[in-house]
């Protein structure tokens, strides 16, 4: 990893004063990147790369995701799930990034990109199986609602601790290299992730190992109660690539062909070995951070109003129309076919058994279950037999 | 006297603390304007202001790092971790500064800090809600380690944990945040750590727990008194400093003990107990000392009820170890 | 056979394995062009270039978040913690990570990972060169732990851990890096995890201890038997996996138990060894299972001779046992 | 803590390319601030700002610092002590750092800062009992050599885990701002802790509170075999405090004056509120790691010949010269007094007891022994009654 400094370093007498950043500095070192304006039309000079079939695939996944949010939350009110996170407001984020990637790419995701597997092909059914916990959850019921897993899109496991995933990242983009492959993972965390420990570590061992890698920071504003103004008093995300000696850029992340052709740059710079980016996609989160929390305790409704004008959805809406890609008719057969696919898949997920089998537990602890895990699954199973209440949930929230 | 859960209950202690002491202060991740995810610093912010009610960034590492500053400058900063599961970014600063401070430096500084973090099963949390690392804290010299299981404990020792010379590591047990209700005086009163409470005196068998279980095992003890089982609990309180006496004092009456917690059972600190009592109380002990805990796995979401060591369980550990 | 010492031996095992298996990576602070502190990873960088043998930046979280990253790849690296008192900025991936991938992702996603470090006293390292935290890991399902007490264990059992499907973190006493020489075998062997090794056969007690400390109960063991006492020394190597069957099979026989560790002993190992004795062999216990540790106090740097639990302690603990 | 961003973020519209830095660019931008150049001469339009009598007092320190350490790296291979670290070549960036702090502000010290404990008071003699061990060590024998405290001088408890310091020195200064108190702390560390969690935990909570804290990294290049170009790649250390909105500075940490001129104008800056700063010492070190490293095993001789030019007290005893305040007799009775304080320290130093008392292993590690830590020196000193073994480190190393 030895590195030679190529430039002699200047000198100066002038007596220390420590640079003060003149406000607004980075804000225009860093301009927004936006290529489709609010009201659906091609910014100046911006030119749409996007295919328009995939534009309005897209389309239908954004909405999609949209309308599944929507669904779940009223489920979890309904009681009928535990909790529930989505990425109301923030789906040109998730759609835009992952579509532009290559299949092959892994993604690490924070736990708002269920889209993103959903783009790598996890069926609905399982990922509702998922937020009921039950025999169908192809993560066997061991973990809260939207922490899923799917392996056969790339789409690693999703954990609660924030930012872990940076460092996991550099390490496959590190392996990928080693093996020879042409594969550039992406790595999803929120602007509060950025204080963590891995997004520092995470970054930096990225830049110093020049690895394929893409690091998509949604800064939506908050974390949890937390404004993003909070969490750093830099003005910009994209400038702490600066730290890093890495590339670091500010996109509209309610643009979704603007956070598409970045990623697609992002990749393309990676994959022929000029190292990592780190794209801040600007955008906000509409909603509370979860079904745990009400952002009226915290969250004036007038800060989110201009936001709405600003909706992903309605952006690529108007600008589809405008190329005469959909016209309300189409638009009402498309959120049609979502509601029945979305109603289908719900009927089917909560149909499977509850639980799955009690073995369960004990199993993928490690390879082969240890005898400590035999003989416990072997005492529940005894402590059940002579007591049906230890297996029996009402007794606990009760 | 005011009926309070223990949410409130630790509010009403920080509240007192805070307005008794200008040197306590609070942080941590959304504890100020928003008071909390479980709104125990509510209010906090609002009476005393942004400078010692503070929002931080999001690092763990970081709020322990810098209450560990304000406590060697002669603050009583009380941090929030907001879940137990996610102390472990701060572990290194537990671990190898706050712990060893006060040794390493010839006690000439000192880490008077505690903190508080919501702990524990039982609200469907799954891996990451849901953890009690305890353990992992005792078998650190140096910290001090304090589980409540009442409103009127949570009160009473967070107010001695606040004004202890040394760092405190104070885990409150979550399911009962809301469900445990019961009278709390008004006012200050110190609950010293380090005491156990014989919640209920008995004769055949010791039931010992902690937070959240000690409910489980009140209801065991109740259920086993119906079957003429004449049980001891104990209510630790304080796992470190551990009230050895209590404990010993009652095993060598019974001749047999029981031990509850939620974390895993390999070293957990119910092996601790469990080598305690038995060299100490060997030639007293007709049984083999019982762990009833939570399985060797990780925390599971939809098996939560058949994870944690809930009544039903105990309840057949204290037949067996009776009847042993 | 050639004699080495146990440093050599793990070279020599790292070497044997990334020859073998190009999917074994190497990684950590200073391991590569100097080939670490210790020199364990000497020449490999040299060997197998600066893509398999990487020399990191200093950042131990960074260090295991990345070989976690490679393993979920399918890779087998082996990363090195400079220190096992400095693996705690890793904490949380090991431990919320690393342990729980198989077990979150219903088994899709794996983590192979080797976890190389240097710990425990006896070299004058005071707080934080000497610490040896195994019972911390030991409380966390999902991981392996493994500490060898001889170079030919150290060279067959880092075999095992590299191939094994879950992640393993193999402590190396560094008290006997060089102090340890031995004949190990040229070429690959493997001792599976999970296999004490009853290295003195005995009727009178049982011993228990693993690493550095195995080598001081196998003085206090030579010792007894010039007393009389007829000691029988199990070595457990793998501590997770626990070789249980070998532990009670032997206390049974012997009906008395003295455990050695060099961590504090609260919450150490020797406390869930102690309960799992009692537990299994109740009734054939003549004397409480006794534990012969370090202190509840950080590790000293001038007392560390008294610290340790060195043969005169442990013979003492023996004595003492045998005539309970 | 919220914050409005005051300006409004451009936006552009060409297709997204990330930022990549001209090389040389952040080398231009941060300058190495120096006042003495490498002959003791004033560079072109710079000032001595440095009263005379601090400059004698300091270059006195400087090579009391150097003869200690290179007396007690000599005392280590005659094993009269275990271990030791110093600051051979990177003394200005200790006594000229420290010397521009008021003597309240507090002291967070990596390992390489015993000289910042002389300043602020601390005994040789403690020192020295602190690299024996012995009877006469502040902290009792229980670290390692090297690891001293020293609160008579706000000096904190030295501790090995990396950067640990630095969230503290935050914390610090948090209670000094809550308790009103004009109180400035600094804290020490190297180019390779910049790597580690707590250097983006401590500079960020730092930055977004607007704590008055002076960041004072000795970037010496190396990391014991890691050189600083593996730690990142960002062409200085200084830029990473713009991913903080933080100031950032380049000083030439061979040069006694401009590190004392740099610290006392952040510090000036910190106690008016302005906020914490970042300042990057460019220096080089010239030995190994510590007593236990030997460089040659990783770096070629040659490497280091260019910094011996640049040495710190050759530097200032040349500026002496030329001002008439030092000749070749001062110079000489100067190193005579130094090499007899330190000899006369060290005679007492090693004339303690080898051992604190036995009780002092269980002492402070709570205010008050707990019934585990009584127990234990009982059963102890039981143990060592019945065999003095126990006693004999001679059976341990053995
Ligand atoms: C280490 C850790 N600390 C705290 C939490 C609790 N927590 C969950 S999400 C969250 C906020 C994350 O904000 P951000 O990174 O902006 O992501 P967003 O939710 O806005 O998408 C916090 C504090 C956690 N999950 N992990
Ligand atoms: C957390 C942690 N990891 C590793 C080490 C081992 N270690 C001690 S000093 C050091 C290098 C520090 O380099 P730098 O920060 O540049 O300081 P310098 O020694 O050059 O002054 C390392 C890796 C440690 N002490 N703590
Ligand atoms: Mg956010
Ligand atoms: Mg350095």
């Amino acid at each position: 990893m030895k590195r030679e400094r190529s430039h002699k370093p200047p000198v100066r007498a002038d007596a220390g004063t420590a640079r003060e950043w003149a406000p607004g500095r980075f804000l225009a070192e860093f301009p927004i990147y936006r290529v489709v304006d609010e009201d659906g039309k091609l910014v100046a000079g911006a030119e749409l790369e996007m295919p328009e079939a995939e534009l309005l695939a897209l389309y239908r996944w954004m909405v999609l995701g949209r309308s599944l949010d929507e669904r779940m939350i009223t489920l979890q009110r309904q009681g009928r799930i535990g909790f529930y996170i989505g990425a109301i407001g923030e789906e040109a984020t998730v759609f835009g990034t992952v579509a532009a990637l290559a299949p092959q790419d892994w993604i690490f995701p924070s736990y708002r990109e269920h889209g993103a597997a959903f783009l790598r092909g996890l069926p609905l059914v399982t990922f509702m199986a998922n937020l009921f916990g039950n025999a169908g959850d192809i993560v066997k019921g061991r973990q809260m609602p939207c922490h899923e897993t799917w392996a056969p899109g790339h789409f690693v496991s999703i954990s609660s601790p924030i930012a872990t995933q940076l460092t996991q990242a550099v390490g496959a983009a590190w392996a990928a290299r080693i093996q020879g492959d042409d594969m550039v993972p992406i790595a999803f965390f929120g602007d509060g992730s950025t204080s963590a420990h891995d997004f520092h570590t995470g970054l930096n061992f990225a830049a110093v190992m020049k690895l394929p890698v893409i690091f998509a920071c949604r800064n939506n504003g908050w974390a949890i109660s937390t404004p993003s103004a909070s969490q750093t008093v830099s003005e910009t995300m994209a400038q702490k690539a600066i730290g890093y000696g890495m590339r670091g850029e500010r996109v509209d992340g309610n643009d979704l062909v603007a956070v598409w052709t970045a990623t697609r740059r992002a990749r393309q710079r990676a994959a022929a070995g000029e190292g990592p980016t780190l794209l801040e996609l600007v955008t906000y989160r509409m909603e509370g951070h979860s079904t745990s929390d009400d952002p009226r305790a915290y969250r004036p409704a007038e800060v989110v109003e201009p936001w709405k004008r600003k909706d992903p959805i309605m952006r690529v809406k108007k600008l589809l129309a405008a190329r005469g890609l959909l016209d309300e008719a189409g638009e009402a057969a498309l959120r049609e076919e979502v509601r029945l696919e979305l109603q289908a898949a719900l009927q089917e997920a909560e149909a499977f058994p509850p639980k799955a089998p009690l073995a369960s537990l004990f199993e993928d602890v490690y390879a082969e279950p240890g005898w400590a895990q035999r003989e416990q699954l072997a005492e529940l199973e005894g402590a059940i037999d002579a007591d049906p209440r230890v297996a029996n949930p009402r007794h606990v929230e009760g | 006297m005011p009926v309070m859960n223990v949410i409130q209950a630790v509010n009403d202690a920080l509240r007192l603390e805070m307005r008794r002491d200008p040197r306590v202060v609070v942080l941590g991740e959304d504890v100020g304007a928003f008071g909390g995810v479980f709104r125990a610093t509510a209010g906090l912010q609002q009476e005393f202001g942004a400078m010692r009610v503070v929002d931080t960034p999001l690092a763990e590492g970081g709020i322990i790092g810098a209450a560990t500053g304000m406590a060697l400058y002669g603050l009583r900063p009380v941090a929030e971790i907001q879940f137990a599961d996610f102390i472990y970014p701060a572990f290194d600063q537990i671990v190898n500064e706050v712990a060893k401070f006060r040794h390493r430096s010839g006690g000439q500084y000192t880490v008077p800090l505690t903190i508080r973090t919501p702990y524990g099963g039982g609200i469907k949390g799954g891996h990451y809600h849901s953890q009690s690392p305890e353990a992992l804290f005792l078998h650190t010299p140096g910290l001090k380690v304090v589980v409540p299981s009442s409103p009127h404990d949570a009160k009473g020792l967070l107010l001695s944990a606040i004004r202890d010379p040394d760092p405190v590591i104070f885990f409150e047990p979550k399911r009962i945040y809301r469900a445990a209700k019961g009278e709390v005086p008004e006012g200050e009163y110190l609950i010293p750590l380090g005491q156990a409470a014989v919640t209920r005196p008995g004769t055949q068998v010791t039931l010992i727990a902690w937070g959240a279980m000690w409910h489980e095992a009140d209801q065991a003890a109740r259920e086993a008194e119906a079957e003429g089982i004449d049980v001891e609990l104990l209510d630790l309180r304080s796992l470190q400093p551990l009230d050895v006496e209590a404990i010993t004092a009652s095993v060598r009456k019974t001749g047999r003990a029981v031990v509850v917690h939620e974390a895993p059972r390999t070293c957990g600190f119910g092996a601790e107990l469990s080598a305690l009592i038995q060299e100490r109380c060997f030639l007293s002990l007709e049984a083999p000392v019982a762990r009833v805990t939570g399985f060797d796995t990780p925390f599971p979401y939809t098996l939560e009820a058949e994870y944690l060591p809930r009544a039903p369980r105990i309840l057949q550990a204290l037949r067996a170890t009776v009847t042993y």
